[in-house]
C-alpha cells in the first residue's frame, strides 16, 4: 500500500500540453507512474509523451476513455480553481494542484466544493507526493526516494527534499511522502495525512516537517498524541530564527502575536512524543533512536 | 501587501462604509490648507495621522491632534520626515478630529484554520487586537463567513448584540459588517480592520446633536497572488515607502527580506531557506537576509539576488544553498559565475547545490573556483566561519 | 409520535412581534403548542402573548435560553430568506417558513445550505404541519382536524384544508398534516415526507395531494410503489382543466410541453398502487375502500 | 413575467453577450428609416419581427426578411396590427439579417426538481426545444450549475464540445453560456433562452469574411417574486401588449387567468381554485376563469375580483368557494355583497363559504339573499345549473 498515489494510480495530467505539464508528465511516467491521460481544451484527439497519452478535451472523457482516478494539475493559476474543480465533477476523487499565485479567496471556495463533493485536494502550490516504487504525482524530483515504511508530511518544497534525500543517504526509506504547500489555504493538512498515515499497514513511522505560522503543526501533533501514540514521530520546524511579523516567503510563514512561532510548535510537538530534529540532517539519527530499523 | 490608511479608506467608501472625510498632505502647507477647510466647515479640531505601513505610530508619536491651521501646520511639520520602525514619514492625512462617544473593534481576517472568512468584534476598540485577546479572550465575539454567503445579516445582528449595538446603530453595524466582507472579497484582501469603530457625537447645520457609526481608521492588507486581476489596486503600491531593495526583489520576483546579520543567503524554497537560516544561527553566525529565489530560477534571477545581497553593506559571507529539483543546478552555477564576475566588492561565498545537474554544476563551480559543502549544516559553518575570518580581519 | 411536530415540539417563532407572526402564534398556542420562545431582532427582553413567551434578539438566544427544537417564521420576505438561515446556523433542526413571495433564486441558495447542515427545511409559502392533539405549527386552521392515523401531504393550503374537513368529517382523522408549499423551490418534497410517514409507527395510510406542473408527484409515486406497497394510499391532483402554458396562481402550477399534466400524474400514482379522487370530498371514501377504518 | 425580445436583448447585451443591433419600430415608417440605416451600412437584407409575448409568431407570418427600405415598410405595415394568438402586433423589431452558418440552442432554466439552473445546448437550434426533446433527447445536453458559483468554465467547455463548438469558437461559447446563468441570476430570471445562438458569417470594412457567434433570439421570463427588487425590470412590463384585465388583476394582487367557460370562479388559494374549475367542468360545466384572491382578501380585493369576472359578457354564473384559513370568510362576504350591489349586470350567484368566521358570512349571506352551498361538490352543481338556466333563457 501506501497512501493517496500508489500502483492502482491512473493519472490525468491537466494541462499535459504546456511546458510544466509536460516536463513533470514525463518526470512521472519515467519514474513508474502510470500516466494514463492528460487534458487540454481544444487538444483532443491528439497525444502526448511521444504518443503514449492520449489528450483529451475535458478531464469527463479522460475518465471516461482511460479510467483516470487520480489527476495533477498544471495550469496556469488563471484557470486553476477551475481545472481543480473539473477533476472532482467529473468523478476524480484525488487532486493534486502544482499551481502557484491562486488567490486565496478563490480557494476558499473551491475547498468547500472539494469537501462537498467528497473529494481529496493536495495543495495548492504544492509539490505533490511520492510513493517510492509505486508512483510519484507532482514535482518532486524521483531521484531522492528510497522505498521504506517512513511518512513524510511537509508544507514545504525543496526543505523535503532535504529531509527526504537525508534519509535515503542514511538507508530509511519512505512509504508516502507528501508535499501539502504553504499557500493560506489548502486542501489537505498535516493532520490529514497523518489520519491516512495512521491507517496505512506499510507506514511504521512518521516525519512531520512544518514551519512557523499558522496552527497546523500544533494540531496534527495534538492528534498524534493520542492516535499515533506507539508511532515513531520525527518532526522539524523551519524558522527558528525568522523575526515576528515578517513573512518569510510564501504566505504559509508569518508569526505575529506570540503564536505560530518555532518554540510553540516544537513544544506543542515534543508534548505530542514527537522527536524534534535540529537540522533536516538530524532527522535519521532521530528516526533510529525512535526505534526505525 | 499592506496599504495606506488613505487608500484602505477609500476602498471602504467605495463599498458604501462611512469613513469620515480626510486630505492626504505631502507636506506642511498641504496640511495646513486641508486643516482650515475642515475648521471652516465645523471641526472643532483636525487629526494630523503620518501615513506609514507600521503599526505603533501613535506610541511613535504620529498621530496628533491641531486645533488651529497653524497649529496643524506645526504639527505636521513635526511628523513629516519622522522615522517610525525604520520608515520615513512621507504623507500626513489631516481630517475633521471625531468626539468620540464609544470605540468598537470590527476586523475581518482570512482564518487558515478554519478555512474561513471570520469577522471579529469587539467593544474595546482603539487598541491592538492582540493585546485584547490576550488579556481578555472573551471580550472578542466571532461570527465564521459563508464561503459564498459571505456574512449573513443575522450573524451581523448577533455580532452587533454581542458588542452592544443592538440599538439605534444596530442596521448600520450590520451594513458595516457585511461590507467588511464585501470589500474583501471585491478587492481580494486577506484583513480588513475597522479600529477604531466609533460611535462619534455630531453637530448638524442646524446645531442638533447627533450620533453615529464610523470608521475612524482603516488597515488593508491584499492578497499579494490576486493582484493580477485588480491592477488598479496594484497602482497603490507606495513606491516611495518602500524600500528599494524589496521594489528590486518584486521586479526580479525574489523573496526578499532583509535582517541585522552578516551571511547573506540564496535559497531555493522558503521552507529551506528559513532552515538554512537557523542552521547559520545554530552555527554561531546571524543570517543577513532571507531570501527565496523560488523555483526554476534562471541565471539572470540569480544574478539579481546576488546583487541585493551585495548591496547590503553588512554583509561578510554569502551562502547558497540550492536543492535542485525544478531549479537546475547548473543554471544556478552560471548566475553565480556571471554574477561574481560583475561583483563591485568581495565577499567569501560558499555553495552547496545538490538534485537536478548538481554534477554539471560541481564542475562549474570547481573550475570557477568557488569554496563548495556538501551539506547544508556543513555550508552553514563554512560561511559562519569566513564570515568570521573578515570581520576579524577588518 | 407523528412528524416533523409533536409533543417534543419547542417552538420558537421567528417574528413574533409582527401582525402575522403574534397572530399566528397565538393560535398555535391555544392549540396547545409549546410556543417556548419568539424572536425579533432589537426587541430581546421583551415577551409576546399576555407575557407568557419570552422575546429574544436571535435565535442563539432563544435556543440556549429554552432549548427551541422547532421554528416557524413569519417575517416579510426580503428577510425571510436569512431567518431560515439563522435558524439553521442557530442550531434549529426543523424550521416552516411560512412566509410567501420569495424570489426562487435566493431559495436556491438557501436550500443548499439548510442541506449541508443537515437541517430539514418546510416551504416557503406553506401553510405548515399540524400533528392533531399534538401541535400545529404555521398557519392551518386547528379546527379542522381530528386525531388519527392518516398521513396528509400537499403542495396547496386551502385545498389541503378542504381534504383534511372531509376527512375529520367522515370520522378520519390524521397523524400529521404538511403543506409543502407551491413555490418552484422548497425545502421539502412529496418525496421527503413520505420517507417520514414511511417510517412513523403511528401514520397507516397517506393521502398525497399534488397539482398540475413539475414532476414532484410522479416521484413521489415512484417511490411509494416500492416503499409503500401494502399501506392504503389515497391521492387527488388539481388541475385536470388547467390549460397548457398557463401559470395558474402560483408558480407550481404551470405545465409545458406534455410533462406535469394531470393525465400523467393521475397514471403515476394510479401505477404506483394510489386510489386517486375525483374530488377533494371523495378522499374519505377511497381511504376507506384502501382498507382505513 | 415575460419580456420581449427587445428587452430581452437589451439584458443580454448588458451582460457582455454579443447580440447584433435591433430597432423597435412602431410604425411601417419607422421600420423603414432602421431598414434604410442597416441597409447602408453594409446589410444585404433585414428581419422584421412581430413583437409578441406569445411564442409561434413566425409560423403565424410575424417574422420576415426584406431587402429594401420599401420592402420593410410594406412588411412592416402588414405584420403591424396582426393579430396573433389572440394578441395585437404593435411593435416589431428590425436588424440586420444575419448570414446563418449553423445554428444552436442555449437555454437556462430554473429546474425544481434538481433545485438548480440548469443549461441546456443542443446542435440542433432554431427549432423548439420542446420538439428536440420529444424527438431526440440525446440530443440536448445538460449542465448544473452551482447555486453560488454558477456554470463553471469546465462545463460551459464540456456543453462546447458537445455540441460541436470546441474549435474558434470555444471562448465565444463559454462566455456565453456563463453569461446565461449571470443573466439570470442578475436580474432573477427563471428562464433565459437564446435560440438560434448561430454562427454567422460577416463581412468587415476590408472586405474579408468572418465567423462569430451571434444571440439571434432571445427569451427571458423573469420571476416576479423578485420584480420588488428590481424596479427598473419592473418598468419593462409592457402594460400595453396586456390584456387591460391582466393589469387590473395585478393592481390588486389577484391571480387571474381568462378561460373560454361559462362559470365565473372566485376562490382563494391556486390549489382549490383549480379544483373549483375540476369540479365545474366535472358538474358539466366550464369555467370562465381561474381566479385566486390569494390569503387575507379583504372586502375591497373582493369587489374588485366580482368586476374581473363580470367584465367578461361570456360569464352566465358565478362560483364562490371560499375555505377560511387567514382568510375570514365574513369579510368575503362582506365584499360579495358590495360588489353585487355596483354590479352592472344580473348573474346568478353560488356561494359556499367554510371555515374561519364561516358562521357570521352565512348570517350575512342569508340577509343579503345569496345562493348558498355546504360543499364544493354542491356549489360546483348549483353554478352549472344556473348557468344552464341563463343560458336556456338566453
Amino acid at each position: 500500500m501506501s497512501i493517496l498515489v500508489g500502483r492502482d494510480t491512473r493519472l490525468v495530467v491537466q494541462g499535459i500540453t504546456g511546458r510544466e505539464g509536460e516536463f513533470h508528465a514525463r518526470q512521472m511516467q519515467e519514474y513508474g507512474t502510470n500516466v494514463v491521460a492528460g487534458t487540454t481544451p481544444g487538444k483532443g484527439g491528439r497525444t502526448a509523451l511521444d504518443g503514449t497519452v492520449p489528450v483529451f478535451d475535458t478531464v469527463t472523457d479522460a475518465v471516461r476513455e482511460t479510467g483516470a482516478n487520480v489527476s495533477v494539475i498544471y495550469v496556469p493559476s488563471a484557470g486553476a480553481p477551475d481545472a481543480i474543480l473539473e477533476a472532482v465533477g467529473s468523478g476524480i476523487r484525488t487532486v493534486f494542484c502544482i499551481t502557484e499565485g491562486i488567490p486565496a479567496l478563490d480557494m476558499l471556495k473551491v475547498v468547500e466544493i472539494v469537501a462537498a463533493a467528497g473529494a481529496r485536494l493536495v495543495g495548492p502550490n504544492c509539490p505533490g507526493a511520492t510513493s517510492p516504487g509505486r508512483a510519484k504525482v507532482g514535482i518532486i524530483p524521483g531521484s531522492i526516494h528510497r522505498e521504506g515504511r517512513v511518512g513524510v508530511v511537509s508544507r514545504s518544497g525543496t526543505l523535503t527534499y532535504e529531509a527526504v534525500q537525508a534519509m535515503t543517504d542514511a538507508g530509511i526509506g519512505q512509504s508516502t511522502c507528501i508535499g501539502i504547500g504553504g499557500d493560506p489555504i489548502v486542501g489537505t493538512t498535516h493532520l490529514d495525512v497523518l489520519r491516512l498515515f495512521a491507517e496505512d499497514p506499510e507506514t511504521d513511522a512518521i516525519v512531520l516537517i512544518g514551519e512557523i505560522g499558522g496552527s497546523a503543526e500544533e494540531e496534527a501533533a495534538g492528534w498524534a498524541a493520542t492516535h499515533l501514540a506507539d508511532v515513531p514521530k520525527v518532526a522539524f520546524i523551519a524558522g527558528r530564527t525568522a523575526p515576528e511579523g515578517k513573512r518569510m516567503g510564501h504566505a504559509g510563514a508569518i508569526i505575529s502575536g506570540g503564536s505560530g512561532t518555532a518554540a510553540a510548535k516544537v513544544a506543542a510537538l515534543e508534548a505530542a512524543g514527537f522527536l524534534v530534529a535540529d537540522s533536516p540532517t538530524e532527522i535519521p539519527t532521530l528516526l533510529r533512536r525512535a526505534g526505525v530499523h | 501587501m499592506k496599504i495606506q490608511e488613505a487608500d484602505a479608506k477609500l476602498l471602504l467608501r467605495a463599498q458604501g462604509l462611512p469613513v469620515p472625510p480626510w486630505t492626504v498632505a505631502r507636506s506642511a502647507s498641504e496640511a495646513r490648507t486641508a486643516a482650515a477647510t475642515y475648521l471652516a466647515h465645523g471641526a472643532s479640531a483636525v487629526v494630523v495621522k503620518a501615513q506609514v505601513l507600521v503599526g505603533g505610530r501613535g506610541k511613535a508619536g504620529g498621530v496628533k491632534l491641531a486645533r488651529t491651521a497653524d497649529d496643524a501646520e506645526s504639527v505636521a511639520s513635526a511628523i513629516l520626515g519622522m522615522s517610525i520602525k525604520g520608515i520615513t514619514v512621507r504623507k500626513v492625512l489631516v481630517g475633521p478630529a471625531a468626539e468620540i462617544v464609544q470605540e468598537f473593534y470590527l476586523g475581518a481576517i482570512l482564518d487558515r484554520a478554519s478555512r474561513r472568512i471570520v469577522v471579529m468584534a469587539s467593544a474595546e476598540g482603539g487598541v491592538e487586537i492582540e493585546e485584547v485577546a490576550k488579556r481578555d479572550p472573551g471580550a472578542i465575539h466571532r461570527e465564521t463567513a459563508h464561503p459564498f454567503l459571505g456574512l449573513a445579516d443575522w450573524q451581523a445582528r448577533r455580532l452587533a448584540f454581542a458588542v452592544g449595538l443592538g440599538g439605534v446603530h444596530l442596521r448600520t453595524f450590520v451594513a458595516i459588517a457585511k461590507g467588511l466582507v464585501t470589500t474583501m472579497t471585491t478587492y481580494d484582501a486577506d484583513l480588513v480592520e475597522i479600529n477604531p469603530l466609533a460611535i462619534v457625537r455630531e453637530t448638524d447645520a442646524d446645531g442638533n446633536s447627533l450620533v453615529k457609526l464610523l470608521a475612524l481608521d482603516a488597515k488593508i492588507t491584499l492578497d499579494d497572488s490576486a493582484l493580477p486581476r485588480h491592477p488598479d489596486l496594484e497602482a497603490l503600491r507606495d513606491l516611495g515607502e518602500e524600500d528599494p531593495a524589496d521594489v528590486e526583489a518584486r521586479t526580479h520576483d525574489l523573496s526578499f527580506i532583509r535582517l541585522d546579520g552578516t551571511i547573506g543567503c540564496m535559497v531555493n524554497g522558503a521552507g529551506l531557506a528559513m532552515t538554512t537560516m537557523d542552521l547559520v544561527k545554530r552555527a554561531g553566525g546571524e543570517p543577513a537576509n532571507f531570501l527565496d529565489i523560488g523555483g526554476g530560477a534562471r541565471a539572470d534571477k540569480v544574478a539579481a539576488a546576488m546583487r541585493l545581497i551585495l548591496e547590503d553593506r553588512k554583509v561578510q559571507a554569502i551562502l547558497v544553498n540550492i536543492f535542485g529539483g525544478i531549479t537546475r543546478g547548473d543554471e544556478v552555477a552560471k548566475g553565480l559565475i556571471e554574477a561574481r564576475s560583475q561583483q563591485h566588492r568581495e565577499v567569501p561565498m560558499v555553495v552547496r547545490i545538490v538534485g537536478t545537474n548538481a554534477d554539471e554544476a560541481q564542475r562549474l563551480l570547481r573550475e570557477a573556483r568557488f569554496e563548495t559543502a556538501a551539506t547544508l549544516d556543513e555550508a552553514a559553518e563554512k560561511a559562519v566561519a569566513a564570515a568570521r575570518a573578515v570581520g576579524g580581519a577588518a
